[in-house]
């Protein structure tokens, strides 16, 4: 079958041929020679900051290429903007999203292809009616008059997609979709390509993922520091080797072996409750101890975070640190008192982008290098080293911006700057978004680490497996409320989704 | 998925009557406080609930509103317009000086197309080397001002054409032809707001420059058309200035920009670009236009009065207390 | 007196920003407060010619019989002399004599004339030859100072040897006079005299001339006799001479002007206040270091 | 790893020429600019290159020195303060009225103390309403300016004590004081920004005020500290200004905030917030300070020097081209 479609002379929808890209001393792309046929789903990995990105802006025409050409159905095009490619069917579901915050969901599908009767003149009635029509062919529900602020991740993610297959595109590219999703959405989102892929789209597909890369995928080509390594089917290769392919190296297990050393309870949650949507959430967490918090998208995992670290104001509820009642009013009390928080949206509230590395690093723990308000910046810059170091950011520069790196350096970053603070509770919203598998193991490896020092790690992941390959205990969320809980041993897949969705019973 | 969707609905219903409350106060607040003060003001002065002291306070407020029309493009689309002012001056002291050498409706069309000018020269810059607005519109504003002078020769121009005149001062019926020229413009640009995509796409730049650039909007035209409207704005809002007082100052219109600012905000629109409406602006407008009104008629003190009107933009916009992000 | 019966006069002046024109305010509302009856609006057109409109349009609402009109941009008034004309109210201008629309009476200085004596005193002084440094207001307000250059001006031309060798622009006030002549103390080292539009600019520019220690060489003449000129003219500096032009008479005057007109009499239509040139020897019979300007 | 560290090595090597010569451009190129004016001016003026003519431009520029100072560390945080012109005004005319009735010292600190409070105040709502300090710094300005008005009757005040005007017109050998009290809180500012945990603290929340927060960054304190050292400095530039006039003028300092704020954004800070340093706003206050110098020295008229101005204002900025996000 596989070699069947392999012989069939069809001619590639999109072909690049020595594409190059710089971006100051940074090669992004290195003459990458790239093919997608009609029909065919192809998916495009690499390490973080391999050129992944890079190269499908320039395949959408938001960032123009040094050199090479771009051949669409066998005819050479030059995409000088966005809406260029938007003519010639390229439709793009970007990494970062590209909404518009201030708008209804509907019209956010249609912005730049409003409908009108007369020319120039929106016909609001028709764009809400297509609007709903292009999610229900998703077979996605929601409320087109809505605002779009109202929605959450998920919500988004999956209007990014909607808007993308709006008209039957002849390209699309999806840049890490799932990053977000829910298992739900995920196949439905699947089941979309695949449909897609049925009526002659050809589909380059991103992800981090290797698993969806093989349920999904029929080719897949290896990006590596900007070059292309090899394009080979799915069905001929297997994760391992793609994994070495990627990232040059065996990586040995995924998760790390760890030795379960409960410790004596460090923070006690009771009845909590917060402003919005989350209440009744109970849950201990142990010094040395993972405590996995898995639950559907929305279900208020982050807010119970936020709540806990004092982003948020809680609404009822106690806490305990230590044996101690508190109740932090601000994250700078909660950082005072042992905690650290990784959210889950760096870009939104976890870096400074026009700053270094550097700086970065050492934004949450500036007392420990200063006296009198005055820093030691060889002081700052030992500890910042260490811990980039031991993280392995790159580059290995600590002046760069962190604007300049990579999703997952950045998310290093990010990280980096908790290492600093000494913190005995650690909350990680989502640590492995949007990372390479390479990263991905490495913060899996350091996490286990932090835990055997004693520190107590509270979880929250959206990649169940990992939460399972991680996690001593699990907390299950559904609606806002910790709904079950269960010991590592006893969990399993099917039982945490069904207490996440609520048929447990 | 349909026991979310269920969920979220079930959830609306039941929100709290107080919260409910907040929500019509976020959504009215302006219009709210705008009622209050209209009230006020009618209780502790006999004069100002009169026909006349009404319409004279749309009269004065008109110039004002016209610039600010242009303005909240200008603030939606994410960008601020500090030239306003002085491209209102230069373009009064243009048609001031054509109006003695050419025929009426040309000396109009062409200091509205010069007037317009600065606006595409900014918009320009905006777009193409990524200036700061505030930054362009400030050295625009310094180098129209002194083309006015230049062309003034510092000195004020008269007009004595009456059909000229006549614009700034006659009436229909009972209202004011400035008050006429900027309902209009208002409801124009209402429209554009509401119903043309180039709106929406002012809107959509606003929100989101770079989601707009990839949605396929030409996000340069947009923006450089915003800044030759919101120019030609000024320059109409110069012309009826310019007939209203008889006379092209070229001092004109100094500290303008301020105002037209703070009607958009008080408004209700934001400086992140994306939010702003034409509506809540012009309340905005008259707002202001009263506070000086009314503290005339209490016959409040200059120095107090600046003290007051700052206290009360304050007030204003606090009351309004944006939802939090 | 109620409220009701009280007579309502309108004081509206285009700017309450500079000294000079507040000082008219003051004395008119000094000169108001002798009256028990007299309620008197003061408006402040924070220098534009819209608001100024504005001011009266809502003074006539409020009632008031007569207005007083203080400073302004000379042409820049018609339509709000018009509306005062069309509900019948007396106009008193004070300082500024408005073209273009009616008014009942004026009160105020020939600043032509003034330049002309600040001319007269120059040549005096040079003997017919120096070189002069020239401190314009503008760009604002520019007819004013126009016709007090040009007054000097019109004396001066007549000596070939006077040479105007520059001009600044120092915007009215002193902060910008003394930048302005640093930059001219700098560009020319024979520098005689320097006339200047106000006396606030004169101030500023005796600073620069004392900063550059050339206060032996240069002085200054100014116009409108503000306080501390006189006093600097009294304590003998280098501001030698500035001619009167006293808000606080003009004030005054102006207020009993409207009274009359509006007891009936039947005023002349223009009045101009005499503007003595101030030197040493007559400074102190104008020096009051209580009045406001 | 080993072989992609090398890897980068020799792309940084490998980078062509033109390329590098663009990076050392965005880094220095107001400083290249600066120098171009400089050199120009010394060419078409011999008046230019004197020491008496460099000392003045310095002494000119002082007030708007210490002013931009301030504005910096706001825009810095990502906020604007339009208020500083009148806080000097206001503080210009309370140290000429204290020290008549006070002390010299006393009469300097109670006058800076009250020339903080708008800042603070501006601050206060600008953190706990989440209103845009482009408004509230708007509305401050107006206040502020009122209240000068009122404390000062609306005429100058005249300071006589020669300590106090020495401060303004005196000279540490050549150099004035004015000219030392701007480098002086030139160099304390660089130091906070560069060395200091607040200065760290400004730029984190200039860039990401939500990761700031979530750092443990206490934000609120960290804006009204910022809003409160503005306006401290406006009053200190009111001050040193007072004292250079012999006279506090109730109209001082309008439109200052318009020069502050150039200068800072010739000096390479973003409106966006995060982006800003001393040496960079030095150079674009001492720009423009040379523009207003080298144009009276050519003796060039009023009405074409606002023209000239601000082209240049735009020139500078073009010229630097800011490297595209
Ligand atoms: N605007 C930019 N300026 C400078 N360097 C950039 C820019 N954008 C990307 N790069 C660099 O180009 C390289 C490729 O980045 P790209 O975003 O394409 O990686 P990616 O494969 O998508 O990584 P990820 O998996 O983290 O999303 C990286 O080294 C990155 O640092
Ligand atoms: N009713 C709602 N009102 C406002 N925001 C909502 C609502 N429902 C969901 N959201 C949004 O949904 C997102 C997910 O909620 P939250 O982060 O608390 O849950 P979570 O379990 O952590 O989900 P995720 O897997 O996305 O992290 C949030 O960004 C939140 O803003
Ligand atoms: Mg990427
Ligand atoms: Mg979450």
């Amino acid at each position: 079958m596989e070699t069947a479609v392999q012989e069939t002379p069809v001619l590639p929808v999109l072909a690049t041929h020595q594409i190059t890209k710089r971006y100051g001393a940074t090669i992004a792309l290195r003459n990458v020679d790239f093919q997608v046929h009609a029909g065919e789903i192809h998916a495009l990995v690499g390490e973080n900051g391999a050129g992944k990105s890079t190269l499908i802006k320039i395949l959408a025409g938001a960032v123009r290429k040094d050199s090479g050409e771009i051949r669409l159905d066998g005819k050479k095009i030059e995409l000088q903007e966005p809406a260029a490619a938007q003519r010639l069917g390229i439709r793009v579901v970007y990494q970062d999203f590209s909404l518009f915050p201030n708008i209804t969901v509907g019209e956010n599908l249609l912005v730049g292809r409003w409908h009108s009767r007369l020319p120039g003149l929106v016909d609001w009635k028709a764009c809400y009616r297509r609007a709903e029509e292009l999610l229900q062919g998703i077979g996605f529900q929601l409320d087109v008059r809505k605002p779009l602020n109202s929605l959450g991740v998920a919500e988004k993610q999956m209007l990014e997609i909607a808007k993308a297959v709006a008209e039957q595109p002849r390209l699309l590219i999806l840049d890490e979709p799932t990053a977000v999703l829910e298992e739900e959405e995920t196949q439905r989102l699947f089941g979309v390509v695949r449909r897609l892929r049925q009526s002659g789209t050809g589909i380059i597909f991103i992800s981090h993922h290797l698993e969806e890369i093989f349920t999904l995928a029929d080719r897949v080509t290896i990006l590596k520091d900007g070059q292309v390594v090899d394009t080979r089917p799915t069905a001929s290769t297997t994760k391992d080797e793609l994994i070495q392919l990627m990232v040059g190296r065996e990586l040995g297990d995924l998760y790390p072996k760890r030795i379960r050393q409960r410790g004596r309870p460090i923070l006690e949650v009771r009845d909590l409750a917060g402003e919005n949507r989350i209440h009744h959430v109970n849950f201990t967490l142990h010094e040395g101890e993972i405590l996995g918090f898995a639950g559907l998208v929305g279900s208020g995992r982050t807010e119970v975070a936020r709540c806990v670290f004092g982003a948020d104001r809680t609404s009822a509820g106690s806490m305990m640190l230590d044996g101690k009642p508190v109740s932090f009013r601000s994250p700078r009390e909660a950082i005072a008192a042992g905690l650290a928080f990784l959210t889950e949206d760096r870009k939104k509230d976890g870096l400074f982008p026009d700053v270094s590395i550097e700086h970065n690093v050492s934004a949450a723990s500036l007392s420990q290098f200063s006296k009198l308000a005055v820093l030691s910046e060889s002081r700052e810059a030992a500890a910042v080293n260490r811990v980039i170091q031991k993280l392995a950011v790159k580059p290995n520069e600590p002046r760069k911006l962190v604007k300049q790196l990579s999703g997952g350096n950045q998310q290093k970053v990010a990280l980096a700057k908790w290492l600093l603070t000494e913190s005995k509770v650690i909350i990680l919203d989502q640590p492995t978004w949007g990372v390479d598998v390479g990263t991905m193991v490495e913060i899996y490896h350091f996490v286990a680490e932090l835990a055997a020092r004693g520190k107590a790690v509270m979880l929250i992941s959206s990649v169940l497996p990992e939460i399972l390959g991680l996690s001593d205990r699990i907390i299950v969320m559904r609606e806002g409320a910790t709904v079950a809980e269960f010991d590592r041993p006893e969990a399993t897949e099917e039982k945490i989704l069904a207490h996440a969705m609520g048929v447990s019973e | 998925m349909n026991t979310k969707t269920t969920t979220i609905a079930s959830e609306n219903q039941g929100i709290p009557f107080g919260q409910q409350c907040l929500e019509v106060w976020n959504r009215y607040s302006m219009y709210i406080i705008f009622g209050i003060i209209v009230v006020i003001s009618a209780l502790i002065s006999d004069a100002f609930f009169t026909q006349n002291n009404l319409i004279n306070v749309l009269k004065q407020v008109s110039v004002n509103g016209i610039i600010s029309m242009g303005m909240l493009l200008v603030i939606i689309i994410g960008g601020i317009d500090l030239s306003v002012g002085s491209v209102l001056a230069l373009t009064g002291a243009l048609v001031a000086g054509l109006q003695l050498k050419l025929p009426l409706y040309q000396a109009v069309s062409l200091a509205l197309i010069a007037g317009a000018l600065p606006g595409l020269i900014s918009g320009f810059f905006i777009t193409k080397t990524k200036m700061a607005p505030f930054i362009m519109t400030l050295a625009m504003m310094t180098i129209a001002r002194g083309m006015g002078f230049i062309y003034s020769n510092g000195t004020p121009i008269q007009v004595s054409n009456e059909r000229f005149t006549e614009l700034g001062g006659g009436t229909l019926g009972i209202i004011p032809y400035p008050v006429l020229i900027m309902l209009g413009v208002a409801l124009i640009i209402h429209f554009i707001v509401k119903r043309t995509t180039f709106g929406r796409e002012v809107i959509a730049v606003g929100n989101n420059e770079e989601a707009a650039r990839l949605a396929g909007i030409p996000v340069n035209r947009i923006k450089l058309l915003t800044y030759t409207i919101c120019a030609a704005l000024s320059a109409l809002a110069g012309i009826v200035l310019t007939s209203r007082l008889y006379i092209a100052e070229p001092m004109a219109g100094s500290g303008f920009e301020l105002d037209a600012i703070a009607a958009c905000v008080i408004g209700g629109a934001s400086f992140n670009g994306g939010i702003g409406n034409v509506p809540g602006t012009l309340i905005g407008v008259v707002t202001l236009g009263l506070i000086n009104n009314i503290m005339n008629l209490l016959n409040i003190q200059s120095y107090p009065q600046q003290v007051i009107k700052g206290l009360i933009i304050i007030a204003a916009i606090v009351a309004r207390r944006e939802e939090k992000r | 007196a109620t409220a009701s019966n009280r007579l309502r006069i309108g004081m509206a002046n285009f700017t309450l920003g500079a000294p000079y024109f507040s000082g008219m305010s003051k004395a008119v509302q000094e000169e108001a407060a002798v009256y028990p009856n007299i309620q008197l609006f003061v408006t402040d057109a924070q220098s534009r010619a819209d608001k100024l409109m504005a001011d009266i349009e809502d003074m006539i609402s409020k009632g008031v019989k007569g207005v007083i009109i203080s400073g302004a941009v000379l042409e820049s008034h018609v339509p709000a002399l018009n509306a005062l004309k069309k509900a019948k109210i007396p106009v008193v201008l004070v300082d500024r004599e408005l073209k273009g629309g009616e008014y009942t009476s004026w009160v105020g200085p020939d600043n032509y004339q003034i330049g002309v004596n600040n001319g007269e005193y120059i040549a005096k002084r040079l003997n017919g030859k120096g070189n002069l440094v020239l401190l314009k207001g503008g760009p604002a307000d520019n007819s004013i100072g126009l016709a007090r250059t040009n007054g000097a001006l019109s004396v001066l031309k007549k000596y070939s040897d006077i040479k105007v060798v520059a001009t600044g622009w120092g915007e009215w006030n002193t902060e910008k006079a003394i930048k302005v002549m640093e930059d001219i103390l700098a560009a020319h080292k024979d520098i005689d005299a320097v006339l200047c539009e106000n006396d606030s600019m004169g101030l500023g520019a005796m600073i620069a001339i004392k900063n550059a220690k050339r206060e032996k060489d240069i002085f200054i003449v100014g116009v409108d006799g503000q306080k501390e000129a006189i006093k600097a003219i009294i304590d003998g500096t280098n501001f030698e001479c500035t001619g009167m032009n006293n808000s606080d008479i003009i004030g005054r005057a102006g207020f009993n002007r409207l009274m009359a007109i509006l007891a009936g009499c039947r005023a002349p239509k223009k009045t101009v206040v005499d503007s003595p040139r101030i030197i040493r020897s007559n400074a102190a019979r104008y020096y009051n270091p209580d009045s406001v300007f």
